[in-house]
């Protein structure tokens, strides 16, 4: 029987799969931009189960505050990304 | 019997967050993308939970689902009706980057297995719990996040600023919301004061319990879109000066914090343990305001009107 | 005591995935706003019990911020912009 | 004893919750769904709430979970409303919706 940090990490793996998929064969770029963030999410799981010993165990706050940090980082990127792509469609207006 | 139990409840998330990737992924509107997609988000934050990591969910709630779902509508907003076309690769192609894909999944897998199976105790946490005492904060992930690797958050704030100056410099912010009906205008009107108590609140646990200034900072960013939502005529933001002040202050202390550490002992952030309370307290409160500052204006999509004044006039 | 909350946490588990499916298969964007609102204030309920069974009582802070924010996507699914209004 | 009561509470507030969602998968329209959701969210989490409130020893706790339950009450009657209003806005003649899948 597998244990949770194996099960959420192996979730993350292919969540970061599924993620690297869209955003190739998506050509519309705000569904690019979601499977990015899908990909992220995978990437902060994996790294999350690996700190994860038991329900009732301390974990290793490392990994949780480079997951903080990289929360922050996408949210940022993600808006950047939007207002670049509004910029875009502004100048295809003119 | 008891961790066999809660095995359920994961497999039960584990599918919902694969169903909803997949249905954010590649649902046939956009708009019901964006929504599986902040559902998404939600589950994440109740997987964080269950990882028994408070920090990340509060962070992945108010970031992740709130602020970046909120983001997204507007983004959708913005689009013309006719614009909400689902292109996608061929199928050929789609069928060979998916097998390359699966091999890449099929890979890490393995490699994350191995490593699973390798890891009894890890140093760094024991490193971690070991000096906590000299961190003058008693919560770990705060402890790492503004002591032990200070330079990294310094840097995220960096990033956070430097974004932050890309969307100012794309052009305008989208056009005022209308006034809100009263029944919105009302609960707009007490959820904004919660949530600055709240941020306040998160700010000041950090300390010693999950929270912090990301937290905090995201929670007064969700009131200023809350209020921005509103259309309330008298809400209005600092003057260009002030924002500008508002938005490098978590930088500009944090980097005079380490200035003068370097200074002091001849390490950048090296903070002094006797005063490493003071020193993260003082940090996270200027940190806070530019993270609230910055995901605002990140929010409305370009720079606010109040900044044009000085573009007009370069000169004055 | 901890069974019995294992069992309920399960069960509410499912409830939760029950409404996401009904989610899935809604037509409407407003109906699977609406469900998200279920699943918000399913979610409090989740992290309530698991503030219990992990005796973390940190969760609670998790449970208020997701209360308040899923209001403030529900505002901005609802909120249209002035230009929308007007035309 | 204090158990029994909590698990009692925990798990009438957990029938309230599935009753709900059985409500939304079930109702023909879009304002019947909301009434479901309302009733659900908000005798559901009470009673739940009420449960884990049984189990804690701290008050500054218990206030925090009764701003929970206070909280989610007020939102989801007014987010509610909003969501009403939203249907009814996009039904020019202001008719309820009879998409009934």
């Amino acid at each position: 029987m597998p244990d949770a940090a194996t099960l959420y990490g192996l979730l993350g793996i292919v969540l970061a799969g599924l993620g690297a998929h869209a955003a190739i064969v998506q050509r519309d770029s705000i569904r690019r931009l979601l499977a990015i963030n899908v990909m992220g999410v995978g990437v902060f799981l994996v790294l999350i189960a690996t700190a994860y010993f038991g329900p009732n165990q301390d974990p290793d706050p490392i990994p949780h505050a480079l997951v903080l940090t990289g929360i922050v980082v996408a949210v940022a990127a993600t808006a950047l990304a939007l207002a670049l792509l509004r910029a875009f469609e502004r100048s295809d207006d003119e | 019997m008891k961790a066999g139990a809660l095995l359920y409840l994961d497999l039960i998330m584990v599918i919902l967050m694969l169903v909803l990737a997949i249905g954010a992924l590649h649902a046939r509107s956009l708009r019901h993308a964006v929504i599986l997609f902040i559902v998404f988000g939600l589950v994440v934050a109740l997987a964080w939970a269950r990882l028994r990591a408070p920090d990340i969910a509060l962070a992945e709630a108010a970031i992740g689902s709130g602020l970046a779902g909120a983001l997204l509508l507007a983004a959708l907003r913005d689009r013309r009706p006719g614009d909400d076309a689902t292109r996608r690769a061929p199928v050929w192609q789609s069928v060979a980057v998916g097998g390359l894909v699966t091999a890449l999944v099929v890979l890490l897998a393995w490699a994350f297995l191995e490593v699973q199976g390798g890891r009894a105790n890890e140093p760094l946490a024991n490193i971690v719990q070991a000096t906590l005492h000299e961190s003058g904060v008693s919560n770990p992930v705060t402890a790492v996040l503004l002591n032990f690797r200070a330079y990294d958050t310094l840097l995220e704030l960096t990033v956070l600023l430097a974004a932050l100056l890309g969307v100012m410099s794309l052009g305008p912010q989208r056009s005022p919301m209308r006034a809100a009906e009263p029944m919105a205008a009302g609960l707009i009107g007490w959820l904004i004061p919660l949530l600055i108590l709240a941020g306040g609140y998160l700010l000041w646990v950090g300390a010693h319990a999950p929270g912090g200034a990301f937290q905090a900072g995201a929670l007064l960013a969700a009131a200023a879109v809350l209020a921005h939502l509103g259309g309330r005529r008298e809400f209005q933001l600092p003057g260009h000066t002030r924002l500008r002040l508002l938005a490098v202050a978590g930088c500009a202390v944090f980097t005079l914090v380490g200035v003068s550490t370097l200074l002091g002992s001849g390490v950048l952030l090296q903070l002094p343990s006797d005063w490493a309370g003071g020193l993260i307290l003082l940090i996270e409160l200027f940190a806070t305001a530019s993270i609230a500052t910055a995901l605002f204006l990140v929010y409305l999509g370009g720079h606010p009107p109040s900044w044009n004044s000085r573009e007009v006039h370069p000169d004055a | 005591m901890t069974e019995m909350l294992i069992l309920a946490v399960v069960v509410l588990g499912a409830t939760f995935a029950l409404a996401l499916l009904g989610m899935l298969r809604q037509g409407t964007p407003t109906d699977r706003i609406l469900i998200a609102q279920l699943l918000g204030s399913n979610g409090v309920g989740l992290l309530l019990l698991l503030a219990l069974l992990q005796e973390q009582l940190a969760l609670l802070d998790v449970a208020l911020v997701l209360a308040i924010l899923s209001v403030v996507v529900v505002i901005a699914f609802t909120r249209r912009g002035k230009e929308q209004a007007d035309a | 004893m204090l158990d029994v009561i909590s698990l009692l509470l925990i798990f009438s507030g957990l029938a309230f919750y599935l009753a709900g969602t059985i409500g939304v998968l079930r109702m023909p329209d879009t304002l019947c769904r909301l009434h479901a959701v309302t009733k659900a969210d908000n005798l559901g989490l009470g009673l739940l709430a009420s449960g884990v409130l049984l189990q804690l020893s701290d008050p500054l706790q218990m206030l925090k979970l009764l701003l929970i339950w206070v909280l989610v009450l007020a939102a989801s009657a007014t987010g509610g409303q909003l969501i009403a209003r939203h249907t009814l806005d996009q039904k020019p003649n202001g008719d309820p919706p009879e998409d009934a899948r």
